[in-house]
C-alpha cells in the first residue's frame, strides 16, 4: 500500500471577480494522481507556476484562503481532505514533517530555535521538560549544527542559511515521521550549502526509511536525489517514471525541453569565442571597500584589480558575503569605494568622501552615470509596482532631460532590442512574468545607451526555462551593441557559460581571476576547485552523490 | 560550514489571486472594485452623506425650516421639551426648537469640511516631512522626527485649550473664522501620525532595488521622492486618512464638548452631540443624540468600506486580504 | 548601546524641553491676566497690579522664562523656578496651591483611570483582533468590525453618557445599583471600591481604544499570517490556539507595540474627557479647569507631565522593539 | 406652593440621618468673608453664624425677610440710628480647629480682615459707605501691606483699629456707622461679619486649601472631611445645643460629592436615590422637571427667587464709544428696541416655561422693595413686537444694528443667548456672540483693554438679601456714585435722577419708608433701559423621597439645609 497518494486531485482558487456561486474558476491543479511508497523519494518537477507547491499545500490542508479542493488525498487509510482537523493536526508534525523553501522566512524571527523545535515535542509527545530538551538537542546534533546547546537559545536571525534549514529539517524529522514533504528545500541556497542539504537529507532518509516528496523545479539537483519523478506543467501531470526513464528516455516533449534547458545553460557556447574584445574600457585598482556598523567594521573587499574590456562579459562569482555586491554597486556609481582608482572609459570615479543625500551614492559626471547601468537580482523588487513598464523604461531618460519624443521613440527601441512586446508598456509590473521583467529591467538599463551593464544575479530569482532566455538576450546584446558586462553570479555554469573571463572572490580575499576556460578546467585556487565540485550536474546519480 | 545564506526572503511572492493571465491587471483590478459589494455599499454611504450636505438647503427650503431658526412656537412644550417628530419636524426640534434634520444635514457640511479639510492638511503636510525625513536622512531626518516627537508629545486638548483663546482680536472678533481654527488645532495634531507613517514606509522603500535603479540612472533627489516613493507611500497614507478622518471629526465634537469648537449656532454633528450631552435631552428626544451620531457612523463606515476595499485591491503589497 | 541611550535621553530631553518652551509661549500670549485669577473676585484694579508685580507676572517674558526654568519670586510661600530643590513648577493662580503638590495629588486618579484602562483596552484589543483575523470575514469579525465603526463613530463623552444612562441610571432604576455614575476611591481607601467607582470609566477609555486598536492588531496579525513561519507552525500541527495567539501575535507585535506607546500616552488626553464625564478628580479635570482659567503654570505643568509620559511611553516601546529587533 | 408641603407631618423622626448632596462642582469658596454664591451661602450658613440672621421660610424665598437674634441674644439701636449695640448669648463656642469661646473682638477682627490683599471682601462696598473709620483703615492698609504677606497682614491688623468699631466686653459689640442706614441689620445677616478666631485664621491664606481644612465653624456643623473638587463631609458639632440658633440643624451629616459633570448626571442620581440633592445645578433639565411634576409633584419644590438674568449694555459714560453698537446703545430708542426685539417667552419656554421663570422687563425682581409689578414693554404673550423694534431702529437712524453679545460659556446660555440671537433678527438686528469661557468672564468684562470686545453682556443677579435689598441692584449696581466710572459685573449706568431717588431711600429711617424711592428709582432705572432684563429666575429643586420639611432661606436663595429633615 502506498504511503501518500494523490487521487484525481484538484484545487482551484476564487476569483474575486466573479460572483459569489462561480467564484473558484482558477483551476490551478487538475485531477493530478501519484503516489509515494514508504522509504521512497519521489520528486516533482516543473516550472514556476506549474501547481508544484499548491498541490502539497492543499492536499495537507496547509494552504488557506479561498480554495477548493476535489479527489482524494489519501495518507496511510486516511483520507487528509475528509478528517477532521483536530485528527489531521495529529498527523501533520507527527507523521508527516515540512521542510520549505525559504528557511528565513519560514523559522519565527522572535523564537529561538530550541523553542520551536521542542514545541513539536510538547504538541505530540508526553516528554516532559528536561526529556524534551535532551531530544533537541540531540536532533540539532544530528542535523549537524555545531555546539547545540549554544545554538539552541540563538534566534533564527544569528544562524547562517545552511543552519537555518537545517533547524527545519531537525523540526521534521523530530517524531521520526513516515514522510517528508520538501518544498524547494536548496533553492535558496548556495551550491556548496545545497550539497550538505542534499547529503543531510539522503543520509536520514537512509538510517530511519523515511520517504520523502522532494519539490524543485532543478533537474541537476532532482536527478541526484530522486527515486521517482512527477513532471507537472499548469497544474497537470505530464509524466512519471523512474529517474533513469525519465532522464534518459523522456516521453513528452515538455520533459525534454525541460531537460535540454537544463543543459544549455551551463553549455560552454561556441559563439563566446568569436567575440571580439576591445580595450580595456573599465580599469580598477586596489578597490577596497569597508563596512562600518556601529563599532564593528565588515571589510567587503580588499585590494581587488581587475579590467573589463569593451563588450566584454567578465564573471564575478563567489560565496555569498565575499563583496561580489559590493563590487557591483561600486562600479555601477550607487556607492564610493573607500580606496583604490576606479576609471570608466577614462573618467575617473569619485573615491571615499561624501554622498549625495538620501543615498549612499556619489555625484557622477554625467557621462560617466550615462556610461555604466546596473541590473537586479530580483525583477519583482527592481521594478517601481506603481509605475508602468513604459514609465519605468523611460525613467532614466527623463532624468537625463530628453525630449517626450525622443524619449517615445527611444523606449521603443530598447524595448524591441530587449525583446519586450509593445502591448506590454502599459501594464504595471504585477501583471508580468519573471522572465518579463527582468527583460525589462535590463530594458531600462540600455535606455541610455550604456556602454557598461552591470548585472548582479540576474538569474537567480528564474526558473531554468526563463533563465535560458535572458542568458540569450544578454549574449545577443554583447553582440549586437557591444555592451560589455559585469556578470555577477554565484551559479558557476552559467558563468562559465556566457564570460569571457571570471573573477573567483574567495571567503578571504579575491581566489583568482582569468579566462574561463582556465579557471573551470585548471583553477588555481583550492578554492575554485571546491566550488566546481559542489555543482550538481543532469547527470549525478543519487548514489553518487549520497555515499 | 562558513558560508552565509543570501538573503531571499521575498524573492518570489506568490502572486496575488486573478491576476495572472490578465491582460491588464490596473484596470480589471478597478473593474472588480467596481463591482465589489462592500465597494459599492461604501460608495453609496458617502455619497448619501455628501448628497445630504449638498442637498441641506434645498431641504431646508422644502420643508420651511433653516438651521439656525428657532421655532418655539412649533417644536417646544410649554415647558420648553422639543418634540421628538411631527409637526413637519422630521427628526424633531432641538431645545432651542430647531430643526434637528435640518442641522443635521447643514451639520454633514461643516463636519464634512472640517473633518476633510484637516486630515488632508495632516496628509500632506505629514507626508511631506515623512518624505523629507525618510529618504533624506540623516540629520534632516533626525531634526524632522525630533519636530515630530515634540508635537506628538503635547497633549491634544489641553494644548487646544490654550490655543482657541488666541484667536481673539482687540475687538473680540474672532481673527479667523472658528471652522479654520479648528481645522488647524485638529490638522496640527494629526499630521504627525502621517509623518511617522510615511517615513517608516519611504526607508523601507529607500533600499528598494528600484530606488536604487533610480539613483544609478542619474535621477534627482526631488524626482525620485515625486516618481518613484510618492506614489508607494500614497496608497497606505489614503488608506490612513480615511483612519483618521472620523477621529478628526471626534476631535472637533470634543473641543466642542469642552467648548472651544464651532462656534454656537453654528451646526456641526460634533457640536449636536456635545450638546445633546450636556443637556441631557436626549432621553427625551433621542433624535438629537441619534441623528448626529448615526450620520457619523455612516460617514466613518463608508470611507472604511472604500478605503479597506481600495487596499485589498490595489495595494499591491496586500495579498488580497 | 550606551550611545544609542544616551541620544536617545538628549532627544527625550529636548521634546520634552521644546514642548514646555512653546507652551511657555502660547500660554503668555493666550492668558492675558493671570494676576485676575489670582486676586479674588470683585478686587480692583489697583490691587490685581499690585498682585501682578508681587508675583513678578508683569515682568517681560525673558524675566518670566528665567523664572520659570532657573528660579522665580516665591508665591506665597511657595519657591517657584525648576532648579529649585524639589524642582518647583510654580504656583497655580487658579487653585492658590504649588502646582507640583497639585500634580502629585492628581496623578494617582489619572494613573489609576489609564492604567485600568490600558489593561482593558489591551486584553479585549488582543483577543478580538487575533480571533477576527482568524476567521477573516467570519461572524466574529463581522461583530467586531461593526462594534468598530460605532464606537469610531462616538466621542468617548458620549459614551461615557451612554454607559451612566444604561448601566447606572436604568439599572438602578430597576433596583440594581452597583455602578456608581461617578467619582474616585483611592487605591489605598478601598480596593474594591476603587476598582467598581472606575469600571464604567475604563470601559469608556477602553472601547474607544478597543475599537481602533483591535483592528491595528487584526490588521497586522493578517500581515502575519500571510508569512511562511505561520505555515510552518501549521505544518508541525500546533491547534489554532498556540499558531494565532503565541505566532501570529507575538510576530505582529511590532507595529502594535509603536502604536501602543502612541496611545498610552494619547489617553492622558483622553482622560481630559473621561475625567470630566466621571467627575474623576484628576489631571484632566484639572486641565480643563486650568485651561479655560488661563492658569498657565498649571497648564505648562501638565504639558510637561503629560510630555513627559509621552516620551518614557515611546522609550519603552523604543527599547522593546529594540530589543526584540536585536533577536532576529 | 406644593413642595412646601413637608412629610414632617407624617410625625417621622425629625432629628438624624445623613443628607446626600450630588454637585457639579466644589465651592466657589467656604472663607466665609470670600463666599459670595448663592450655592456657597447655602453650606457657610451651616458653619457659621452671625450676629442676626433670617430664620427661614416654608413658604418661599422672598417670604424669608424677618430679622432675628443669632449670636447676638439682642440689640440697642441709638436714637440717632448711629450706634447699634449688640449683646451677645452665653456658651457660643467655636468648633474644628478652635474650641474657644465666641467674643465680640473676633467681630471686629473679622472686619478688620475686609481690605486684606489677599481677601478683598465682596461686602467691603457696604462697610465702605457705612461704617465709620472704615475707609481711613482701608486706605492705610492698602497702602502699607504687600501682597502674599500673612505676616504683614497679621501686624497690620494688630496694630490698626477702626474707630467705628469698638468691643465694650467679651459680650458686648458696638458698631457706629456714618449715616443711617435702615437695612444695616440685613447687611448684618451676610456671612461676611462671622466671628473668627484670629489666632487661627490669621495663619493661612484666605480660603486657601489650608484654611479650609482648618476650618472653624461657628455654626451647628464642622467640616469632619474635605477633599478638593471630590468630597466633603460635614457633621453636627457633638453636643451641639441649638438653643437660641434660628437653624434647628436636623439633619446629622452632609455628605456633598463634587464628581457630577452634568446637571443631568446630577438629576439622574436624583431619581435613582443615589443622591437626595442637587448642588450647584441651575437649572434643572426641563426633562427632569416635567417628569417630577407628572410623577412626583411632591418631591419638586418650586419658589420664585428674586434672581434675574438680564442684557447688560456697554455704554461706557466717560469714554469715547469704542464700536459703532456703543454708540448705537447711547440712544434710548435703540435699547428699546432691543426690549420689544427680543422674544422673552421663546427664553423662558428654553428654560423649562413658567415653572422655572418669568419673562420680566423691570429692573427690580418680585421679591424686592420697590418691585412695581408693571411690564413697561408690554407685548403680547411676551414674544416681543419685532415691528415696533424696527421703527424705533429707524427712527434712531441705525437701522441695520450690528452688536457684540458675550456670554459665559455653558450649555444654558448658550440656549438663552442663541434664542436672543435669531428673536433680535426678526427686527433686523444682527448679534455676533463672544462665547468666554466661565472662570474669564467677569474679568473680561472689567479689563478696560476689552471694553471694545462686547456692545451687550449676559449679567445676572441674585439679591444678597430679599425685601429691602434694593440697595445692592438699585444703589450700588446703578448707582453711579456708588459705583463710579468702571463696569462691574458687567453694568455702566449713569442717571442723576436715579442717584437722588437712591440718595433718598438711603436715607429713609425705616424700609417702609423706603419703599417708595426704590420705586421711583426702579422706574426710572426700567424705563431707561439700563439693561435689558430677560427674566425671574424661579427656583425649582427635585429631592429624593427621603427629604422632608422643605424649607426656603433667601440667603442662599434655596433651600435652607438646617432646616431640612431625612426620613427613611
Ligand atoms: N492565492 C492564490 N490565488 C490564486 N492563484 C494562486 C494563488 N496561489 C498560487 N496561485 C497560482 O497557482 C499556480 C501554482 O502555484 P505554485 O506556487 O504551486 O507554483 P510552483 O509550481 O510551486 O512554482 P514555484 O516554482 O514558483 O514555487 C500559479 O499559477 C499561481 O499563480
Ligand atoms: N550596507 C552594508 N552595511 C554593512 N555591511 C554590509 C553592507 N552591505 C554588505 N555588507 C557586508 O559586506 C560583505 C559583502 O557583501 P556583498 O553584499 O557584497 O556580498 P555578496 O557577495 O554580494 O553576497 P551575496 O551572494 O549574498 O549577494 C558582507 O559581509 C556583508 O555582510
Ligand atoms: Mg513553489
Ligand atoms: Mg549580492
Amino acid at each position: 500500500m502506498p504511503l501518500f497518494q494523490l487521487d484525481a486531485f484538484s484545487v482551484s482558487f476564487a476569483d474575486p471577480g466573479l460572483p459569489q456561486r462561480h467564484r473558484f474558476a482558477l483551476d490551478t491543479v487538475h485531477e493530478l494522481s501519484y503516489s509515494v511508497e514508504p522509504g521512497e523519494t519521489v520528486a516533482i518537477v516543473g516550472e514556476s507556476g506549474s501547481g508544484k507547491s499548491v498541490s502539497l499545500l492543499a492536499a495537507t490542508g496547509l494552504l488557506d484562503g479561498d480554495i477548493r479542493t476535489r479527489g482524494r488525498v489519501l495518507f496511510r487509510d486516511h483520507d487528509l481532505l475528509s478528517l477532521p482537523q483536530a485528527s489531521r493536526r495529529r498527523i501533520l508534525g507527527k507523521e508527516i514533517g515540512f521542510v520549505f523553501q525559504d528557511p528565513q522566512s519560514n523559522l519565527h524571527p522572535f523564537m529561538t530555535i530550541g523553542a520551536q523545535i521542542e514545541e513539536v515535542l510538547t504538541e505530540h509527545t508526553s516528554l516532559n521538560r528536561t526529556a524534551r530538551r535532551r531530544r533537541v538537542l540531540e536532533l540539532l546534533g544530528e542535523v549537524g549544527i555545531p555546539r547545540p546547546e549554544e545554538k539552541a537559545q540563538h534566534h533564527p536571525g544569528h544562524l547562517s542559511g545552511g543552519q537555518r534549514q537545517r533547524v527545519m529539517i531537525a523540526m521534521a524529522i523530530a517524531l521520526n515521521p513516515a514522510l517528508i514533504i520538501a518544498d524547494e528545500p536548496t533553492t535558496a541556497l548556495d551550491v556548496s550549502v545545497q550539497a550538505g542539504i542534499l547529503d543531510l537529507l539522503t543520509r536520514l532518509q537512509a538510517e530511519h526509511g523515511t520517504a520523502i516528496v522532494f519539490v524543485s523545479h532543478d533537474l541537476a539537483v532532482v536527478s541526484r536525489i530522486a527515486d521517482r519523478v512527477v513532471v507537472l506543467k499548469g497544474g497537470r501531470l505530464v509524466e512519471t517514471g523512474t529517474r533513469d526513464e525519465l532522464y534518459e528516455n523522456p516521453r513528452e516533449q515538455y520533459t525534454r525541453d525541460l531537460l535540454e534547458a537544463s543543459r544549455a545553460r551551463i553549455r560552454p557556447r561556441a559563439a563566446r569565442d568569436g567575440i571580439r574584445i576591445g580595450p580595456p574600457l573599465l580599469e580598477v585598482t586596489g578597490l577596497t571597500k569597508h563596512y562600518r556598523r556601529g563599532r564593528r567594521t565588515t571589510t567587503a573587499i580588499e585590494g581587488l584589480d581587475f579590467t573589463v574590456g569593451e563588450g566584454e562579459i567578465v564573471g564575478v562569482v563567489g560565496e555569498s558575503g565575499s563583496g561580489k555586491s559590493t563590487v557591483g554597486t561600486i562600479v555601477a556609481g550607487l556607492q564610493t569605494a573607500d580606496a583604490g582608482s576606479i576609471t570608466l572609459a577614462g573618467h575617473p570615479y569619485p573615491v571615499g568622501g561624501r554622498h549625495r543625500a538620501g543615498t549612499t551614492a556619489p555625484h557622477l559626471a554625467p557621462e560617466l552615470r550615462r556610461s555604466v547601468q546596473l541590473v537586479f537580482q530580483d525583477p519583482f523588487a527592481s521594478l517601481n509596482p506603481r509605475r508602468t513598464v513604459f514609465q519605468s523604461i523611460a525613467a532614466p531618460l527623463e532624468a537625463h532631460g530628453w525630449s517626450r519624443a525622443a524619449v517615445r521613440e527611444r523606449v521603443a527601441e530598447v524595448a524591441r532590442r530587449t525583446v519586450v512586446d509593445e502591448v506590454l508598456l502599459e501594464r504595471y509590473p504585477v501583471a508580468l512574468s519573471g522572465g518579463q521583467k527582468q527583460r525589462i529591467a535590463i530594458a531600462r538599463a540600455l535606455a541610455l545607451g550604456p556602454r557598461l551593464v552591470v548585472a548582479d544575479e540576474p538569474l537567480a530569482a528564474l526558473d531554468v526555462t526563463t533563465q535560458v532566455e535572458i542568458i540569450e538576450l544578454i549574449l545577443s546584446l554583447q553582440q549586437t551593441l557591444g555592451t560589455a558586462f559585469l556578470f555577477i553570479s554565484h551559479d558557476l555554469g552559467v558563468v562559465a557559460s556566457i564570460a569571457q573571463r571570471v573573477i573567483v572572490l574567495g571567503p578571504d580575499g579575491v581566489a583568482e581571476i582569468g579566462r574561463t576556460e582556465q579557471v573551470f578546467t585548471e583553477p588555481r585556487s583550492e578554492y575554485t576547485g571546491s566550488l566546481l565540485a559542489a555543482i550538481p550536474r543532469l547527470d549525478d546519480s543519487p548514489a553518487e552523490a549520497s555515499r | 560550514m562558513t558560508v552565509l545564506a543570501r538573503r531571499t526572503s521575498e524573492r518570489r511572492p506568490r502572486p496575488s489571486r486573478g491576476q495572472r493571465g490578465r491582460s491588464d491587471g490596473g484596470r480589471s483590478r478597478l473593474r472588480a472594485f467596481l463591482r465589489d459589494r462592500a465597494a459599492i455599499a461604501g460608495f453609496v454611504l458617502i455619497g448619501l452623506v455628501v448628497l445630504g450636505a449638498v442637498a441641506a438647503p434645498l431641504v431646508a427650503a422644502i420643508v420651511g425650516h433653516g438651521p439656525l431658526e428657532q421655532l418655539a412656537d412649533e417644536a417646544l412644550s410649554d415647558t420648553g421639551l422639543p418634540i421628538s417628530g411631527g409637526n413637519g419636524f422630521l427628526l424633531g426640534a432641538d431645545a432651542n426648537g430647531r430643526d434637528v434634520f435640518v442641522r443635521t444635514l447643514y451639520g454633514a457640511q461643516v463636519s464634512l469640511f472640517v473633518g476633510l479639510t484637516s486630515t488632508t492638511i495632516a496628509l500632506v503636510l505629514g507626508t511631506a516631512v515623512g518624505l523629507v525625513a525618510g529618504y533624506v536622512g540623516g540629520r534632516t531626518d533626525t531634526v524632522l522626527s525630533s519636530f515630530t516627537d515634540i508635537a506628538l508629545a503635547f497633549p491634544f486638548l489641553i494644548t487646544a485649550l490654550s490655543v482657541v483663546t488666541l484667536n481673539r482680536g482687540p475687538q473680540g472678533d474672532d481673527l479667523v473664522d472658528p471652522a479654520w481654527v479648528v481645522i488647524g488645532i485638529v490638522a496640527l495634531f494629526s499630521w504627525t501620525y502621517f509623518a511617522r507613517l510615511v517615513r517608516g514606509l519611504v526607508i523601507e522603500l529607500k533600499s528598494r532595488a528600484f530606488i536604487q535603479a533610480a539613483v544609478g540612472s542619474g535621477a534627482g533627489r526631488t524626482r525620485i521622492i515625486l516618481t518613484e516613493i510618492l506614489p508607494n507611500v500614497l496608497p497606505a497614507a489614503v488608506i490612513y486618512w480615511a483612519v483618521q478622518l472620523p477621529a478628526n471629526i471626534i476631535g472637533e465634537a470634543s473641543l466642542s464638548f469642552l467648548g472651544v469648537g464651532i462656534k454656537a449656532p453654528t451646526p456641526s454633528w460634533g457640536t449636536m452631540i456635545a450638546n445633546a450631552q450636556q443637556t441631557g435631552l436626549y432621553q427625551y428626544q433621542p433624535w438629537l443624540l441619534l441623528a448626529p451620531a448615526i450620520s457619523l457612523f455612516i460617514t466613518i463606515l463608508g470611507f472604511n468600506l472604500v478605503s479597506t476595499q481600495a487596499r485589498r485591491r490595489f495595494d499591491p503589497r496586500s495579498s488580497g486580504r | 548601546m550606551t550611545s544609542y541611550l544616551t541620544t536617545r535621553v538628549v532627544r527625550m530631553l529636548i521634546t520634552v524641553l521644546a514642548v514646555v518652551l512653546v507652551t511657555f509661549f502660547l500660554t503668555q500670549i493666550a492668558f492675558s491676566n493671570p494676576a485676575r485669577n489670582l486676586a479674588p473676585p470683585n478686587a480692583s484694579a489697583e490691587t490685581i497690579q499690585a498682585i501682578a508685580r508681587a508675583y513678578g507676572i508683569d515682568r517681560p517674558w525673558p524675566e518670566q522664562l528665567f523664572g520659570y526654568f532657573v528660579k522665580g519670586p516665591d508665591i506665597q510661600g511657595t519657591p517657584t523656578g525648576l532648579l529649585n530643590w524639589p524642582p518647583s513648577l510654580g504656583y497655580s493662580y487658579q487653585e492658590q496651591r504649588p502646582v507640583t503638590e497639585l500634580l502629585l495629588e492628581k496623578i494617582p486618579a489619572t494613573l489609576s483611570l489609564a492604567a485600568g484602562a490600558f489593561v482593558l483596552w489591551i486584553g479585549f484589543s488582543v483577543l478580538f483582533g487575533v480571533l477576527a483575523a482568524r476567521r477573516q470575514g467570519g461572524v466574529l469579525d463581522k461583530i467586531t468590525s461593526a462594534f468598530s465603526y460605532t464606537f469610531l463613530s462616538l466621542p468617548t463623552f458620549v459614551t461615557g453618557m451612554l454607559l451612566i444612562y444604561v448601566l447606572f441610571y436604568q439599572l438602578s432604576l430597576a433596583g440594581f445599583r452597583f455602578f456608581p455614575s461617578s467619582g474616585y476611591v483611592p487605591i489605598t481607601e478601598s480596593v474594591g471600591e476603587w476598582a467598581r467607582h472606575l469600571i464604567l470609566p475604563w470601559l469608556t477609555l477602553a472601547l474607544a481604544e478597543i475599537a481602533i486598536f483591535q483592528r491595528v492588531i487584526r490588521s497586522s496579525v493578517l500581515e502575519v499570517v500571510g508569512q511562511d513561519y505561520i505555515r510552518t507552525a501549521k505544518a508541525k500541527g500546533l491547534p489554532d490556539r498556540r499558531v494565532y495567539f503565541g505566532h501570529a501575535l507575538s510576530g505582529a507585535l511590532n507595529p502594535v507595540l509603536t502604536l501602543g506607546g502612541i496611545e498610552l500616552a494619547a489617553i492622558i488626553g483622553g482622560a481630559v474627557i473621561t475625567e470630566q464625564v466621571f467627575g474623576i478628580d484628576g489631571i484632566g479635570r484639572l486641565a480643563v479647569s486650568a485651561a479655560s482659567s488661563g492658569d498657565a503654570p498649571v497648564v505648562i505643568g501638565i504639558t510637561l507631565f503629560s510630555a513627559m509620559v509621552f516620551v518614557v511611553a515611546t522609550f519603552a516601546v523604543d527599547l522593546i522593539t529594540y530589543a526584540r529587533s536585536s533577536r532576529q | 406652593d406644593p413642595g412646601a408641603a413637608p412629610k414632617a407631618e407624617t410625625g417621622e423622626a425629625a432629628y438624624g440621618g445623613t443628607l446626600k448632596v450630588g454637585a457639579i462642582q466644589d465651592f466657589n469658596a467656604l472663607d466665609t468673608q470670600l463666599a459670595y454664591w448663592t450655592e456657597d451661602w447655602q453650606v457657610v450658613r451651616l458653619l457659621s453664624r452671625q450676629l442676626v440672621t433670617y430664620p427661614g421660610s416654608t413658604e418661599g424665598i422672598g417670604e424669608d425677610t424677618t430679622v432675628v437674634p443669632d449670636l447676638a441674644e439682642s440689640w440697642d439701636v441709638s436714637d440717632d440710628g448711629l450706634v447699634y449695640t449688640f449683646h451677645l448669648r452665653d456658651g457660643i463656642r467655636y468648633s474644628g480647629a478652635s474650641d474657644r469661646e465666641i467674643v465680640a473682638d473676633d467681630f471686629i477682627y473679622a472686619i478688620k480682615r475686609f481690605p486684606d490683599p489677599n481677601n478683598q471682601v465682596s461686602a467691603i462696598t457696604y462697610y465702605n459707605a457705612l461704617l465709620e473709620g472704615f475707609v481711613e483703615y482701608r486706605e492705610k492698609f492698602e497702602a502699607e501691606v504687600p501682597v502674599g504677606d500673612v505676616g504683614a497682614v497679621k501686624e497690620f491688623i494688630d496694630s490698626n483699629e477702626i474707630s467705628g468699631l469698638t468691643a465694650v466686653d467679651d459680650k458686648t459689640l458696638q458698631i457706629t456707622l456714618t449715616q443711617p442706614a435702615n437695612d444695616f441689620l440685613d447687611v448684618l445677616t451676610l456671612n461676611f461679619v462671622s466671628p473668627l478666631p484670629e489666632e487661627v485664621v490669621s495663619q493661612y491664606f484666605p480660603d486657601s486649601l489650608e484654611y479650609r481644612q482648618n476650618y472653624v465653624s461657628s455654626g451647628p456643623y464642622e467640616i469632619e472631611s474635605y477633599e478638593p473638587n471630590q468630597s466633603i463631609a460635614i457633621t453636627k458639632v457633638d453636643g451641639y445645643d441649638n438653643e437660641g440658633d434660628p437653624r434647628p440643624a436636623y439633619i446629622d451629616r452632609f455628605e456633598i460629592d463634587f464628581s457630577y459633570s452634568t446637571a443631568d448626571a446630577v438629576s439622574q442620581a436624583i431619581q435613582t436615590g443615589t443622591v437626595d440633592i442637587g448642588f450647584y445645578v441651575s437649572p434643572y433639565p426641563a426633562h427632569v422637571i416635567q417628569s417630577y411634576q407628572d410623577t412626583q409633584p411632591e418631591n419638586l419644590h418650586i419658589s420664585p427667587s428674586g434672581s434675574q438674568t438680564f442684557i447688560s449694555i456697554n455704554n461706557p459714560d466717560e469714554s469715547e464709544p469704542l464700536t459703532e453698537g456703543q454708540e448705537a446703545l447711547k440712544d434710548l430708542r435703540v435699547r428699546e428696541a432691543l426690549q420689544y426685539a427680543i422674544n422673552k417667552a421663546d427664553i423662558v419656554r428654553g428654560r423649562g416655561g413658567e415653572v422655572s421663570a418669568q419673562a420680566r422687563s423691570e429692573i427690580l425682581t418680585s421679591t424686592l422693595l420697590g418691585y412695581n409689578d408693571i411690564d413697561y414693554f408690554a407685548t403680547e404673550g411676551d414674544e416681543g413686537d419685532p415691528e415696533k423694534a424696527r421703527e424705533l431702529l429707524k427712527e434712531a437712524g441705525y437701522p441695520d444694528l450690528s452688536l457684540k453679545l458675550a456670554y459665559r460659556v455653558s450649555p444654558e446660555n448658550e440656549a438663552i443667548f442663541t434664542s436672543v440671537q435669531s428673536s433680535v433678527a426678526r427686527a433686523g438686528i444682527t448679534i455676533d456672540l463672544v462665547p468666554i469661557p466661565a472662570a474669564d468672564y467677569a474679568a473680561s468684562l472689567e479689563d478696560p483693554a476689552k471694553r471694545g470686545q462686547w456692545d451687550i453682556a449676559q449679567g445676572g443677579y441674585s439679591p444678597d438679601w430679599q425685601g429691602n435689598g434694593s440697595r445692592m441692584i438699585v444703589g450700588g449696581w446703578l448707582n453711579s456714585e456708588f459705583n463710579p466710572g468702571y463696569v462691574w459685573n458687567g453694568v455702566n449706568y449713569h442717571s442723576d435722577a436715579l442717584n437722588a431717588e437712591v440718595e433718598k431711600a438711603f436715607a429713609a429711617p425705616t424700609a417702609e419708608a423706603a419703599e417708595p424711592f426704590w420705586q421711583e428709582a426702579n422706574r426710572i432705572a426700567s424705563e431707561d433701559v439700563a439693561w435689558i432684563p430677560l427674566f425671574e429666575t424661579i427656583r425649582v429643586f427635585p429631592s429624593s423621597d427621603r427629604v422632608a420639611n422643605w424649607t426656603w432661606q433667601s440667603l442662599g436663595n434655596g433651600p435652607d439645609w438646617a432646616s431640612l429633615q431625612v426620613v427613611d
